[in-house]
């Protein structure tokens, strides 16, 4: 028997990408890639009998807070945290600590155990990417990458603000090679270089102190040179005031800035220029926080007449968590209402960041209207292919739980027992409680596999089971010709929560729901060749910012593929 | 006989640029005791005890007690406050105490300075030996 | 002779971790270096002239001998694995390769790895658990800052660049002028050569950093406070409130002043708490000032593969964590521990005699480069590369950057870096115990 | 109510962990059944019965259970840790973390515990009739909740950081206390009746200190409020004459300590 073949047999089956939508059907592996169930024989392969059960691509992340300065800065000051979920060191496995802020092990295996097999770390600040990329090498099973966070930064500032998009292209091509990251990633864009004053933005049209460019011209600048470049990833944002009652107007006119502005991967085949990131988070209504309101109905109004924008959910999940932003500014305002311990970590010309703990609690009337416009831009968004499942981990809760927040979508029931626990005016603050839709486990498929690896740009070898994927596979225990999701999202809850099998690249590393194993580990970056004179060009400038405003050499600050653990560049030529 | 003359300090312990570079490849050398076997005392305070700079005294307190040569401090005034940079020196005679945390009480124990004429200064070696022994 | 330039090579010895030191190399020796204080230089030319361990040493019976790598590596092993307690202990002074071996050898050994924090910035660390930590990279200070304070820290003798490369001199984006567009007060029981370059002294009482934390506090809120607090004069404490209010960035950096003397975490807790009150008013942040170039780097891999970044107790196959239980000196002191691995550190040195007096009555194992104190009273002596001269690695500036140490001569023969060494005594360990050996990945 | 003898044969110098000494864990099951329950020691796994003798009989439920542990028992720590019912009477000086995370219950030591004794108490009793080390009934690391109820009387002194960030509950010391009494403690009440340690109160928010005896000084942030003859609070009278400060200004706190007024005249502004 070559351990390298599996057969994984009769399983129901959904693969969206590929439209097949629970057909009972085998899926064959050999080398860690899928392959035509022929070309494997039952002989030679471990069998896996997946009769009753649900198959699916390996789940995919497209905006989780797993690895890098703020995340381990949040374990750093919770150890109260830490001590709340522990297994030992054993069986081949590393010991596991924190709920909110698991340890790198902890985090690669629990997600495998859930069925995922690819998470990309929301947010990494330049100058602190080693670590981030020190983590993700340290973290078993999952292929990683990393948004960069670029919009705060002074060059790009600069650049934009004179209108040199092709300097502005051609220094953001250098800075993803260079740090070894996967796309560009904006967070309260011009917001976090005021708070290097203590201060914030509150409109797009704002202007950033001294830089005098506004956050509209941020987001467009850069929307136009990831398009430039042609990134299989679209620009990923975390728009201005995030968090506040009546930010859905902000968000609204976040998206109307990418309105006929191009789509054009030079990778992948992915149909957004904007993804928009935990959009719960800024889907409020409200004057203050005594009318504090849910506009998620806006949102996905909005959505479904705009496909060139996808969204990830930031779906709250009442739990005690840890919220962690590059958004300093609203740390900073957070702390100063529930006035727990905050730290705050601001990068030298690039960005700033805040971290705080948190309790969700569904009686706080906030809370539930969080709660409530997450799902309902997820209900009341047609498509579910502009829909991606996250927690915004661990923002708005662990993403362990992912499967109670499926249980959400597929269970007007499951909906309904929530409501009854949360504040009783939530109804007068958000229409979740009027909705029926209830997802399918097609739509599941969609939101927690295919569409992020669609937005992602990867979705020729991620998040689907078509010949030449990669053998990422989950087996859940859930039979959809019995069990109804609707009337046992409990049932459906638990199956996702355990993965029966977890294959990664062909490797089994979940069975049971335990981790048995590790897989080959790969790490996405963008190795973009743009334009080589102009680069010169603009390196030959950075010096002189390097000599005079870095603390750090300039030959010291780009990062070495050696500190990548499966460095897979993904190689564009841009122009 | 006259009584030897007392100085009642606060002690503290911490880095000096000397020290620093002692302990690197050094410590074993004369250079570190040179460098961490000192105490710095207030110019006012030695003149009240009647020591010299590199006369060697003795530092005492509830844990212990060590010889070390007397160094006029750079940063005085300060009376009543005794620096002996971090070494084996130092550590001989602060207060172990973690209250608890983790880190020893390194500044602030209460010291007795008195001179100790004709008396030599152990090196990091015999300093060790006379710990393990006792 | 033909001589090698190597640029922007990063200094190995203080927290500053400065990236700009040119080392002049002939013959793979260190001849000469550029832009480095007294304290890195030292470090760089110490390999040639300082008093360096070249062959694995045994110690039986009082005798020593010198024994193959591979013998000191068996006994070694054996030691370990034989302690029902064993500590595992320094760290700060290696990269981060070596680091994540180190924690997987106390997973597997069930022991208690702690780094030099815990006698250093160990209560930085508490008080951050208990109440956070508004911070920023120096960067943010060069450019920005017009209100630099210095509590309890001397970096004239300890980090003797910190102030001319990161904060009092140096011109920064908004700070054209440098030191003239700056305030900078220094606070301390001593006029320290650090204090003599401040445009405000302030002299605290001894053992009274707390008292005057929470009077600043108070008359921060315009509370009234007492006349005198902790041998401060209520005027001179009201017009330091009144420079921090009032700056444009604020940025307090403080030492062992702090977190050494009485109240320690809690001196930290306040300072932190009084910064987190400024920044109601303006921008404020605070910065420990790190002694070992790594241990910033220590606290950074043992949190994200333990969860805790230092005094982390693996008895029970999961990583626990409470110094005054699980730190160095805790099971020294408690002579809970029966066996120690001591990594680039010279504990005997640095801890209070009852902790070296335990630590010399039970089998110690030494990595090192140099004979210090502790490795005289090592049963084992393993002889390493220097990290950040002789090996590559990462390490963690006091900001938390990450930075790429250089390599820049050959170890001599026999000399393996430390990452290495650790790998073979986890191997041997776990062949001992009979469990798999974790793949360690990092590095 | 069923007694069970936990007779201590000696002490090793690696320290025990032994959390099973706990009603809860042992209700139900043979004397037999507990000899071979298991502890650690250090890294190792060895037999309860490799260091206790156990004799006696236990009970089918921990309520209708007393364990008494005779001996020593300096190197075990966890003793009655996450107790939630019944009895435990500790006839000896236990290491750390006695009765740390207990919920209910009552446990009595008769001698000395060492640090983190009763952390996080969350209900039940305890009462040591020697000295308490540091971080009685306080806080976790970093957690910000710390005793929430139930009640700890010590007839010694304790240590530093008594009952920090305690959120409720009640701390008798009839002997003195170390420095930082009730730091961060934003509810619940702590009593002294001997010296106050120093920085009592420090960065409190909310909640008392009463004490009855000599406080040598207060936090700067703490400011005179007033002298009253006795105070009350949560339904229990304390007689004075009180001198009443309140704090920590700091963090614009609004707690409360009461000094009494004749050992604390030196604190009473002129």
């Amino acid at each position: 028997m070559t351990k390298h073949m599996i057969l994984i047999k009769n399983g129901f089956v959904y693969d969206p990408i590929n439209k097949i939508d629970g057909e009972k059907m085998d899926i064959a592996i050999k080398e860690g890639k899928i392959v035509d169930p022929k070309k494997v024989k039952e002989k030679e392969a471990k069998v896996i009998d997946a009769r009753g059960k649900v198959v699916m691509p390996g789940g995919v992340d497209i905006h989780s807070h797993v690895a890098g300065p703020k995340v381990n800065a949040g374990r750093l000051f919770r150890p109260e945290d830490g001590r709340r979920q522990v297994r030992p060191f054993g069986q081949g496995l590393r010991a596991e600590t924190g709920f909110s802020v698991p340890n790198v092990f902890a985090t690669g295996y629990r997600y495998a155990q859930l069925g995922y097999t690819t998470v990309m770390e929301a947010a990494t600040p330049p100058l602190k990417t080693r670590h981030t990329h020190e983590e993700m090498s340290d973290t078993p099973i999952l292929d990683q990458g990393a948004y960069l966070i670029l919009d705060n930064n002074w060059v790009i500032m600069e650049y934009l603000k004179a209108g040199e998009y092709e300097k502005c292209a051609a220094f953001v091509a250098w800075m993803l090679r260079s740090m070894k990251c996967f796309g560009i990633k904006s967070v309260n864009p011009g917001g976090d270089e005021n708070w290097g004053w203590g201060k914030n933005i509150s409109s797009v049209r704002d202007r950033v102190i001294y830089f005098d460019i506004s956050p509209a011209e941020i987001i467009q600048g850069l929307i136009r040179v990831n398009e430039m470049l042609g990134l299989p990833h679209s620009f990923h944002i975390h728009c201005n005031n995030l968090g506040l009652p009546g930010s859905y107007t902000t968000t609204l006119e976040t998206f109307g800035l990418s309105d006929g502005m191009p789509i054009s991967p030079k990778v992948g085949e992915r149909s957004q220029n904007l993804h928009v990131a935990h959009i719960q988070f800024y889907s409020y209504g409200g004057e203050d926080w005594k009318t504090f309101e849910s506009k998620g109905d806006e949102v996905a109004k909005y959505l479904n007449n705009h496909s060139n924008i996808t969204v990830c959910l930031g779906q709250v999940t009442f739990d005690e968590t840890t919220t962690m932003t590059a958004d300093g500014p609203f740390e900073y305002l957070l702390q100063s209402i529930n006035k727990l311990k905050w730290i705050n970590r601001d990068v030298e010309l690039e960005t700033s960041s805040g971290i705080v703990p948190y309790i969700y609690r569904p009686r706080s009337l906030v809370n539930a209207v969080q709660w409530a416009a997450g799902l309902e831009v997820a209900l009341l968004t047609k498509n579910p292919w502009q829909i991606m499942m996250s927690t915004d981990h661990p923002n708005a809760g662990p993403f362990t739980r992912y499967p109670r927040v499926v249980k959400w979508l597929v269970s007007k029931k499951a909906r309904e027992e929530t409501i009854a626990k949360c504040h009783e005016t939530l109804p007068n603050r958000s229409s979740i409680a009027s909705i029926d839709r209830e997802y399918t486990l097609y739509e599941v498929a969609v939101v927690t596999r295919a569409s992020a690896a669609e937005a992602l740009g990867i979705s020729g070898f991620k998040g689907h089971l078509g010949v030449g994927a990669d053998a990422d596979v989950a087996i859940y225990d859930f039979n959809p010709e019995k069990q109804d999701p609707s009337r046992e999202p409990e049932a459906l809850e638990k199956a996702l929560s355990r993965a029966l099998y977890t294959i990664k690249r062909g490797h089994i590393v979940v069975e049971n729901g335990e981790v048995v194993g590790d897989a080959p580990k790969r790490v996405f970056w963008a190795d973009i060749c743009f334009d080589e004179e102009l680069e010169k060009q603009v390196l030959d400038e950075l010096h002189e910012t390097f000599a005079k405003y870095y603390t750090v050499s300039m030959s010291n600050y780009p990062i070495s593929e050696e500190y990548l653990v499966g460095s897979t560049p993904i190689k564009i030529t841009s122009k | 006989m006259t009584e030897l003359k007392r100085l009642e300090v606060s002690l503290i312990t911490g880095r000096t640029i000397e020290q620093g570079e002692a302990i690197e490849g050094r410590k074993m050398a004369q250079g570190y005791v040179e460098a961490a076997g000192v105490v710095y005392l207030d110019p006012e305070d030695m003149e009240e005890l009647g020591v010299w700079e590199g006369d060697v005294v003795r530092v005492e307190t509830d844990f212990g007690s060590v010889l070390v040569y007397a160094r006029r401090s750079p940063d005085a005034p300060h009376r009543g406050v005794a620096f002996i940079p971090m070494g084996p020196w130092a550590n001989a005679i602060i207060n172990p105490s973690t209250d608890s945390i983790g880190m020893p009480s390194f500044k602030g124990v209460k010291a007795v300075v008195t001179p100790a004429l004709g008396e030599e200064v152990l090196d990091a070696r015999s300093l060790l030996a006379k710990l393990r022994g006792g | 002779m033909p001589e090698r330039v190597v640029s922007d090579v990063v200094c190995p010895f203080c927290g500053c971790l400065c990236d700009d030191i040119e080392v002049v190399v002939r013959e793979n020796r260190i001849v000469e270096v550029r832009e480095a204080c007294a304290l890195g230089t030292a470090k760089f030319m110490s390999l040639s002239v300082g008093e360096r361990i070249t062959k694995p040493l045994l110690r039986v019976d009082g005798s020593v001998r010198q024994v193959s790598l591979e013998e000191a590596l068996k006994e070694a092993a054996k030691m370990l694995a034989d302690a029902e307690r064993p500590l595992l202990y320094g760290w700060s002074s290696t990269e981060c390769g070596a680091q994540a071996v180190g924690v997987a050898l106390a997973e597997v050994l069930g022991g208690v790895l702690d780094n030099t924090s815990s006698v250093c910035h160990g209560p930085t660390v508490l008080a951050t658990q208990d109440v956070g930590c508004p911070s920023c990279t120096l960067g943010q200070v060069k450019n920005r800052a017009d209100l630099i304070i210095y509590w309890g820290c001397n970096p004239m003798q300890a980090h003797p660049r910190h102030m001319s490369r990161y904060t009092t001199f140096p011109r920064g984006f908004f700070r054209e002028r440098g030191v003239k567009d700056k305030k900078i007060v220094v606070i301390d029981v001593r006029h320290t050569e650090t204090a003599r370059l401040a445009d405000r002294f302030i002299q605290v009482e001894l053992g009274k950093d707390y008292e005057l934390l929470a009077a600043m506090r108070a008359a921060l809120k315009e509370y009234e406070i007492p006349e005198k607090v902790a041998g401060v004069s209520r005027k001179d404490i009201l017009e330091v409130v009144e420079l921090m209010k009032n700056c444009q960035f604020g940025a307090l950096f403080f030492g062992m002043g702090l977190t050494m003397s009485f109240g320690k975490h809690r001196n930290v807790d306040n300072a932190i708490s009084l910064v987190k009150d400024l920044n109601a008013y303006t921008k404020f942040i605070i910065m420990p000032m790190r002694g070992h170039y790594n241990v910033a780097g220590a606290n950074t891999v043992f949190t994200w593969e333990t969860g805790f970044p230092y005094a982390v107790d693996f008895s029970r196959g999961y990583p626990r964590y409470n110094p005054g239980e699980t730190a160095a000196n805790d099971v020294l002191q408690n002579e809970e521990c029966d066996a120690a691995l001591i990594v680039a550190s010279d504990p005997v040195s640095h801890f209070p005699a009852k902790a070296v007096k335990h630590l010399a009555s039970i089998p110690v194992i030494s990595i090192d480069f140099h004979h210090t104190p502790t490795t005289e009273i090592s049963k084992v002596v393993i002889p390493a590369a220097v990290a950040g001269v002789e090996v590559e690695g990462t390490a963690y500036r006091m900001d938390t950057v990450p930075i790429r140490l250089k390599k820049v001569v050959e170890p001599p023969e026999g000399c393996l870096p430390d990452r290495e060494i650790l790998r073979m005594l986890l191997e041997k360990v776990c062949e001992i115990k009979g469990v798999e050996t974790p793949v360690v990945k990092h590095a | 109510m069923k007694e069970l003898y936990l007779i201590s044969k000696g002490q090793p110098k690696v320290p025990l962990e032994a959390e099973v000494i706990k009603p809860d864990s042992l209700a139900g099951l043979s004397t037999e059944e507990i000899a071979n329950l298991i502890i650690y020691r250090g890294n190792r796994r060895v037999r309860l019965g490799e260091y206790f003798e156990v004799k006696g009989e236990s009970a089918d439920n921990p309520e209708e259970l007393r364990i008494i542990v005779e001996g020593d028992v300096s190197r075990t720590k966890y003793i009655g840790a996450e107790m939630s019912a019944g009895e435990l009477i500790v006839n000896g000086s236990p290491y750390m973390y006695l009765g740390a995370w207990m919920s209910g219950g009552k446990i009595v030591v008769n001698g000395n515990v060492g640090d983190f004794a009763a952390l996080e108490m969350s209900g039940g009793e305890l009462v040591i009739n020697g000295n308490a080390g540091n971080y009685l009934g306080a806080a976790y690391r970093g957690n910000w909740r710390g005793m929430s109820d139930g009640l700890i009387v010590v007839k010694g002194n304790a240590g530093a950081e008594i009952g920090s960030w305690m959120m409720g509950g009640k701390i008798v010391v009839e002997g003195s206390t170390g420095p930082f009494t009730g730091v961060h403690m934003s509810d619940g009440i702590i009593v002294v009746y001997g010296g106050l340690g120093p920085r009592a109160g420090a960065q409190m928010t909310w909640g008392s200190i009463v004490v009855y005896g000599y406080a040598p000084e207060l936090l700067p942030s703490f400011s005179f409020n007033e002298v009253i003859p006795a105070v009350e609070i949560e339904e229990e009278r304390f007689e004075g004459p009180f001198i009443e400060y309140v704090g920590d200004l700091a963090e614009e706190g609004e707690g409360s300590i009461y000094l009494l007024e004749e050992k604390n005249k030196h604190l009473k502004p002129q």
